[in-house]
């Protein structure tokens, strides 16, 4: 075997699981702290990055239009938590779910109702090609955006845990995570907490927004990379940010690799679903994922 | 007024027991069955019998497979696409390898096959639970396709990956209007409902209930967890599999693996949750609003052009369209968490009063 | 001005006799007569009425499921997040009318619940979880360190374990964490749910000692809901006893102690020695018409 | 208070449906099923736009096809099989005389209404896409792959390769990898390319992508381990620039990357960026907004406020105008029929003739301002593909510049394998093929 072309799918395999964790950390944060699953990650995904992009080409200010855009999902966070999860509060896991279900389907139509369906560009000034020097010297390639983009999400990662650690909406954060009641009782206002909550899961949807949309193009396709973001959360844990983490480094490693190298032998393309049962084979050796929180269960 | 059990006594246990114990209902299902039977095929068009009626029965019997497994045994799933799929895959198979059978005994084997497959893939529940069971499950739905499109026996080696499903002949008949298809989907249909709501009312169903209810409670009575999850899972899939084997027979006529894709599987869970998680008569309405809300919105979307007088660019019609359907989907959660079976119960329950407010 | 919607002395209940000053000046904290209905169809408190005076320990006594929980949790408003509502009666804090207003707004005031079973965060830490509750209060770093080591003062032991997750502490170190947070508030009162639930009763008296001390050196008014009577009627001023949803009896602590028919019903004690079977049915009678 | 509202919304309802049916009688009807939102929104609206626009082109400049106006009424799928059957049994009995043709834009919904259409006697027309041995009209009679279909596209492909090659007996030994969408379109290809392969000795590896191929990294380093001479890139949607990008991060070169026309318009590149320069497509259609025809769009349709494209850039875009492409091939052949059958609304049938008889010469398509356009065709009985040249263009990082003239494809091969195929077909369903010798 070929030890440099391992080590290069291994790498780019790591790098391509940065990227899925970036989507699936706003799952995570969303789950932590209110318990809704929500699908419509991958739309708001979407909406952030076409936001951003045609707000670019309409000639905006790169950073005033991030700061536009930011706003736009504070906004929809906010009218999400007014509309959707309020008046659900209470209900079963499955029918909040389903209702970000409908809420994709709302944010998708709503993102091509105002900026059209049109594919875009995005160029963040990182050109998505090997690093010329490895190349050179060691003949391994390695993509200077794939290396960004691991940077932003450590970066992305090491700004949530300060927020989370430190801060004292951060903390409150946690709190509600933990125990509802017992937040409400030292007077956390849930609702705010949850708007909060929404308002940096699309944050965090922006950001990934823009690295896959500088990847792949700003187009509808991006609400699929939820899709892509599932198999890191089963097996990272739906609670943990470390767990989105780890999910998306072992998930990308190993697909690459699968595929890589025993795709030839069964026709490829089992990217599809190696990845899921991967995460079903982690599952029946922990159930919760690798560090979702373990639930208590007694009769 | 009307519906009002008063007077109706029961004097035989039998009485009692009897699937609907009040005559109004009987009465209702008695004339929507002949509604269903002999004034559809009679009155509708062949545009209501073959691009809404047939689908939409389809659907419902996938529904009411997942139904079972969710909203009787409590254990979510994403793939029951992919169940659909093996049973019309495997009915085609059936069908073409073994061309003496009866097209109904494939469907029924097929659906067996889709059980088998629903039963490995029901493994992982004893012992994952919840939202990680669902996601689990999206591993048979990418799995099934894939081999589906890889394995070439599955397609008769097409090149394409496409199967095209052969005439449905029953005794030397060949059902080949949208009428004759309409029927048979009918047929099949009715006899898998009432076969589920016997099953359901039976120490089976009981279990599955009880096992969703708490399963570990349910353990410690003494039912066997194993045995009931996977049969929860095997029957649920059998349903899918003849849904699945309908969808390619008597509706689509030729599919590709695509077609059972994982936008079909939330489709069905849709159904499932709008029309009332744990009810047979929600299977029918949540597939019912499902079919026809799309199809709804996007009919009245040009008379309302028509109206106004101004012609929309397209796309913003179809934006339009599919804001609505979230909205109309979150709108109806809110409403009534637990779907239209719900409403129509209450209705119901109003309706025992009625005219009179107490 | 009532007191309760039924004076107990009706059925033949010795009344003691309750300080003057309650029903003449308006309370601190005062319940006046409250339903409350769970899902819109649980009825759960027929017409509660209680007061607490400034700078009092009242204490709330009563079975399972008399309502003890449910009327802290309507006098702090946490009913709403469980389907419940206060549909007849006020309460008022210091004049106000405070049923309407948020769990937010309440611990602003003043009014800080310490939840049954402890509700600490599990995965923050002890010094963590009592920093959340100073989330009303925006103050400053020093501030809060200073209130922090008042805090710690008070439970020293908390101060050891402050850098451990809460959730792997023992229980007599969670209820002070719980206790510990709610004070981070600077409340005016404090309503304790079952402070004894599971713990030792070396360390149940070690927590009344320390609600004491809060009681007279911080002036913290206490609504406490106990089912440990004895212990409750030590610490506290004055007592309410609970039964199905109605006060049936209140009085001064000592009182309340010394009552033949508490010592039976909630202490277990009894003059008598070992009652006769036809004594407990009669007892049991004399319990359901009470209720 | 409900009830009277309800009673009202139906009113309103009802006299919708009469003001929708109180129409005049003069008019062909063009059902129009296709996708604006979703995946693939770019193409269907970029192409039932400049469909869309030339009718109503027709319609405004000439008052239709001989005085008999076009009509259309849109139906959205979302690309999705079960609901194009809804579409299409909803619009197959619209307008006086019933849909004329029908057009699906998706290769899965031309297999699921294959039957259907055949059974209605409803021509189906797939222009660059559906099922390829349709093409055999003695089998199909009811089904057109027009101008060109995927076998023909993939053998031109082959000949541009060889030719940049320096001949095709330079092939010898070359390696090639087929990078596919993992669905029926994607896989349509995979028989031909292997039976190329056999006879000019290249290799060909197949390596699929699954859907909706929006992460590539594992495909592009088999592609970097094969280290092929040429890679055919057969991919719809986001897959496209996905594969642009992926190749440039593995430094394979664009200009050995050749795509099939779902991967060539411009949506596939300009989300690619700079990774997309130098990419090569083939395509049926040219893109340009300079030639007549378009501009005839622009006068009659946009000059008076009206016009599909709400983003008028995109006017003169590849889709749009394969639109256009499609707009000119179904008005040419609702034309030739209306020589035979007078110039009244015609009926499916009638327009199926039409189409089995179209013979758009170049002389025509400059008639048309449509010369260098699209190609010159002519369907008959037994091919219903009627041209199969495909044009070659590569992106310079702004838009595609063609490279080459129509490139024939290799009809010998491609024929023989569809008559194979359509023959496998017909035994399987028992048809027995027309004899194209008696059709008139």
């Amino acid at each position: 075997m070929n030890w440099q072309f391992f080590v290069e799918v291994l790498v780019s395999g790591l790098l391509a699981g940065i990227m899925y964790s970036l989507v699936a950390l706003g799952f995570v944060l969303i789950y932590k702290a209110s318990g809704v699953f929500n699908f419509a990650q991958g739309a708001m995904v979407f909406f952030a990055a076409l936001t951003f992009v045609s707000l670019v080409e309409r000639g905006m200010n790169f950073w005033i239009a991030v700061v536009v855009t930011l706003a736009v999902m504070v906004v929809v966070g906010i009218a999400i938590e007014r509309l959707v999860l309020r008046p659900l509060v209470n209900q079963p896991q499955i029918t909040l779910f389903m209702a970000t279900i409908g809420l994709t389907f709302v944010l998708e139509g709503l993102a091509q109702l105002l900026w059209g369906s049109q594919p875009h560009g995005l160029e963040l000034g990182i050109p998505d090609v090997p690093i010329q020097w490895l190349a050179d010297n060691a003949n391994i390639n390695i993509s200077q955006f794939d290396v960004f983009a691991g940077l932003i999400a450590g970066a992305l990662v090491a700004g949530l845990a300060v927020f989370f650690q430190t801060t004292r909406i951060g903390r409150a954060l946690r709190a509600v995570a933990d125990d509802h009641q017992a937040a409400l009782a030292v007077g956390i206002p849930l609702r705010q907490i949850w708007a909060i909550v929404w308002a940096v899961a699309g944050f965090v949807a922006l950001v990934a927004g823009l690295m896959w949309g500088a990847r792949n193009g700003v187009q509808f396709a991006l609400t699929f990379i939820a899709l892509k973001a599932l198999p890191v959360l089963i097996l990272g844990g739906f609670e943990s940010v470390a767990g989105a983490i780890v999910g998306g480094l072992i998930i990308g490693a190993s697909e690459k690799l699968a595929e890589v190298y025993l795709g030839p032998y069964v026709g490829g393309g089992i990217e599809s679903w190696f990845p899921y049962v991967l995460a079903l084979a982690f599952l029946l050796i922990r159930p919760e994922g690798l560090f979702g929180e373990r639930r208590i269960e007694r009769v | 007024m009307l519906y009002r059990e008063a007077g109706q006594f029961k004097t035989t246990y039998a009485a009692d027991q009897q699937v609907f114990p009040i005559r109004q209902d009987r009465i209702a299902v008695a004339a929507l069955l002949v509604v269903a039977f002999v004034g559809v095929p009679l009155f509708a068009n062949q545009y209501w019998l073959s691009a809404i009626l047939t689908p939409f029965l389809i659907l419902a019997l996938a529904t009411l497979g997942l139904n079972i497994l969710t909203g009787y045994a409590g254990q979510l799933s994403l793939g029951t696409a992919a169940f659909m799929a093996v049973g019309a895959f495997m009915a085609y198979n059936f069908a073409l390898r073994l061309p003496w059978m009866p097209i109904l005994v494939s469907f029924m084997l097929a659906g067996l096959c889709a059980a088998a497959v629903g039963i490995v893939f029901g493994l992982p529940s004893l012992r994952i639970k919840g939202f990680y069971l669902a996601v689990a499950t999206l591993a048979c739905q990418f799995f099934v396709l894939w081999a589906l499109q890889r394995v070439g026996w599955f397609t008769n080696d097409s090149a394409s990956g496409v199967i095209t499903a052969q005439k449905m002949v029953i005794l030397g008949y060949t059902f080949e209007s949208p009428a004759d298809k309409y029927m048979l989907t009918l047929c099949v249909v009715a006899v898998l409902a009432v076969l589920a709501k016997n099953m359901l009312r039976s120490e089976t169903g009981r279990k599955f209930m009880a096992v969703r209810d708490m399963d570990i409670a349910a353990e410690v009575i003494g039912i066997r967890m194993m045995q009931t999850k996977l049969l929860a899972f095997g029957i649920s899939s059998f349903y899918c599999g003849v849904a699945g084997a309908l969808y390619a027979y008597a509706y689509l006529g030729t599919v590709e693996p695509e077609a059972f894709n994982l936008d079909l599987s939330f489709r069905i869970l849709f159904m499932v949750i709008i029309g009332g998680v744990g009810s047979i008569l929600g299977s029918f309405m949540g597939a019912a609003f499902i079919v026809l809300l799309p199809i709804f919105l996007n009919t009245v979307a040009g008379p309302i052009e028509h109206l106004l007088g101004i012609t929309l660019p397209s796309g913003l019609m179809s934006n339009l369209e599919l804001i609505v359907f979230g909205a109309l989907i979150i709108f109806f959660l809110i409403v009534e968490p637990h779907g239209l079976a719900r409403l129509w119960q209450i209705g119901k329950e109003k309706l025992r009063l009625w005219p009179f407010p107490h | 001005m009532f007191r309760r919607s039924r004076p107990a002395n009706a059925h033949g209940f010795p009344m003691p006799a309750a300080p003057a000053a309650k029903t003449d000046v308006a309370s601190y904290l005062s319940v006046n007569n409250i339903e409350v209905i769970y899902d819109h169809v649980i009825l759960v408190l027929k017409g509660v009425s209680l007061q607490v005076e400034e700078g009092s320990i009242v204490a709330l006594l009563g079975a399972n499921g008399a309502g003890k929980t449910t009327t802290l949790k309507a006098i702090s408003n946490l009913l709403r997040a469980e389907r419940g509502d206060v549909t007849k009666g006020t309460i008022e804090f210091m004049g106000q009318r405070v049923d309407q207003r948020t769990p937010n707004e309440l611990v602003r005031m003043g009014v800080c619940q310490v939840m049954e079973g402890r509700h600490c965060f599990q995965h923050l830490t002890v010094e963590e979880n009592l920093l959340t509750g100073a989330f009303t209060r925006s103050i400053s770093r020093a501030d809060l360190k200073a209130d922090l080591e008042l805090v710690y003062t008070y439970f020293p032991r908390l101060k050891e374990r402050r850098g451990s997750q809460s959730g792997y502490t023992s229980g007599g170190e969670q209820q002070m964490t719980a206790i510990g947070r709610a004070l981070m508030a600077r409340p005016k009162m404090i309503l304790l749910d079952e402070p004894s639930m599971g713990l030792a009763p070396q360390l149940v008296e070690e927590i009344f000692e320390i609600v004491r001390d809060l009681n007279t050196k911080e002036r913290v008014s206490f609504l406490l809901a106990e089912q440990n009577t004895m212990v409750a009627l030590r610490f506290a001023d004055y007592g309410y006893i609970l039964e199905n949803g109605r006060v049936v009896m209140d009085g001064a602590a000592q009182d309340l102690a010394q009552n033949e028919d508490v010592k039976e019903f909630y202490l277990g004690l009894s003059t008598a020695g070992r009652k006769s079977f036809r004594d407990v049915k009669h007892y049991r009678r004399r319990k359901r018409w009470l209720a | 208070m409900i009830s009277k509202h309800l009673k009202s919304a139906l009113l309103g309802v009802a006299m919708l449906g009469v003001a929708a049916t109180g129409q005049a009688q003069n008019e062909q009807f063009i059902p129009m099923a296709g996708y604006w939102v979703g995946p693939f929104a770019a193409g269907g609206s970029g192409i039932y736009g400049g469909f869309i626009d030339y009718l109503n082109m027709i319609n405004a400049r000439d008052g239709g096809v001989n005085g008999v106006k076009l009509t259309y009424e849109k139906c959205e799928h979302e690309y999705n099989n079960a609901r194009g059957v809804e579409c299409y049994e909803r619009l197959k009995k619209k307008g006086p005389t019933g849909a004329s043709v029908f057009h699906t834009l998706s290769t899965g919904i031309t297999y699921s209404i294959l039957d259907k259409a055949t059974a209605d006697k409803i021509p189906l027309i797939t222009i660059g896409y559906g099922r390829t041995d349709t093409s055999d009209g003695r089998v199909f009679p009811y089904v057109f792959p027009l101008v060109t279909n995927y076998w023909s596209q993939n053998t031109a492909k082959i000949k541009f390769i060889g030719s940049r090659e320096g001949g095709m007996d330079k092939l010898k030994g070359k390696k090639i990898v087929n990078i596919y969408h993992d669905s029926a379109y994607g896989k349509e290809t995979i028989p031909v390319l292997d039976a190329q392969a056999k006879t000019y000795g290249f290799t060909v590896t197949h390596i699929p992508v699954p859907t909706p191929g929006n992460e590539q990294g594992a495909q592009w380093l088999q592609v970097r381990q094969i280290k092929p001479d040429w890679v055919i890139l057969r991919g719809w949607g986001v897959m496209n620039p996905t594969a642009l990008k992926a190749a440039a991060k593995v430094g394979f070169p664009r200009d050995h990357i050749v795509g099939v026309w779902w991967s060539g318009a411009e949506e596939d590149t300009i989300p690619a960026g700079d990774a997309a320069k130098g990419y090569i497509a083939a395509g049926f259609n040219v893109a340009g907004a300079n030639f007549p025809v378009v501009q005839e769009i622009k006068k009659a349709v946009y000059a008076k406020g009206k016009g599909e494209m709400e983003d008028q850039a995109r006017i003169g875009s590849i889709y749009y105008n394969r639109g256009v492409v499609h707009g000119i091939i179904t008005v040419e052949a609702i034309r030739t029929a209306q020589a035979k059958y007078g110039n009244k609304p015609l009926t499916p049938e009638q327009v199926r003739w039409g189409i089995e008889n179209l013979n758009i010469t170049e002389a025509r398509l400059k008639d048309l301002g449509a010369a260098g356009f699209m190609q010159a065709l002519k369907v008959s009985c037994a091919d219903h593909e009627g041209g199969g040249a495909v044009k070659f263009q590569q992106w310079d990082g702004k838009q595609w510049k063609v490279i080459t003239d129509w490139i024939q494809p290799d009809k010998q091969l491609v024929r023989g394998m569809i008559e194979a195929s359509a023959a496998a077909y017909a035994k399987e369903k028992n048809i027995t093929p027309r004899d194209c010798s008696k059709e008139g």
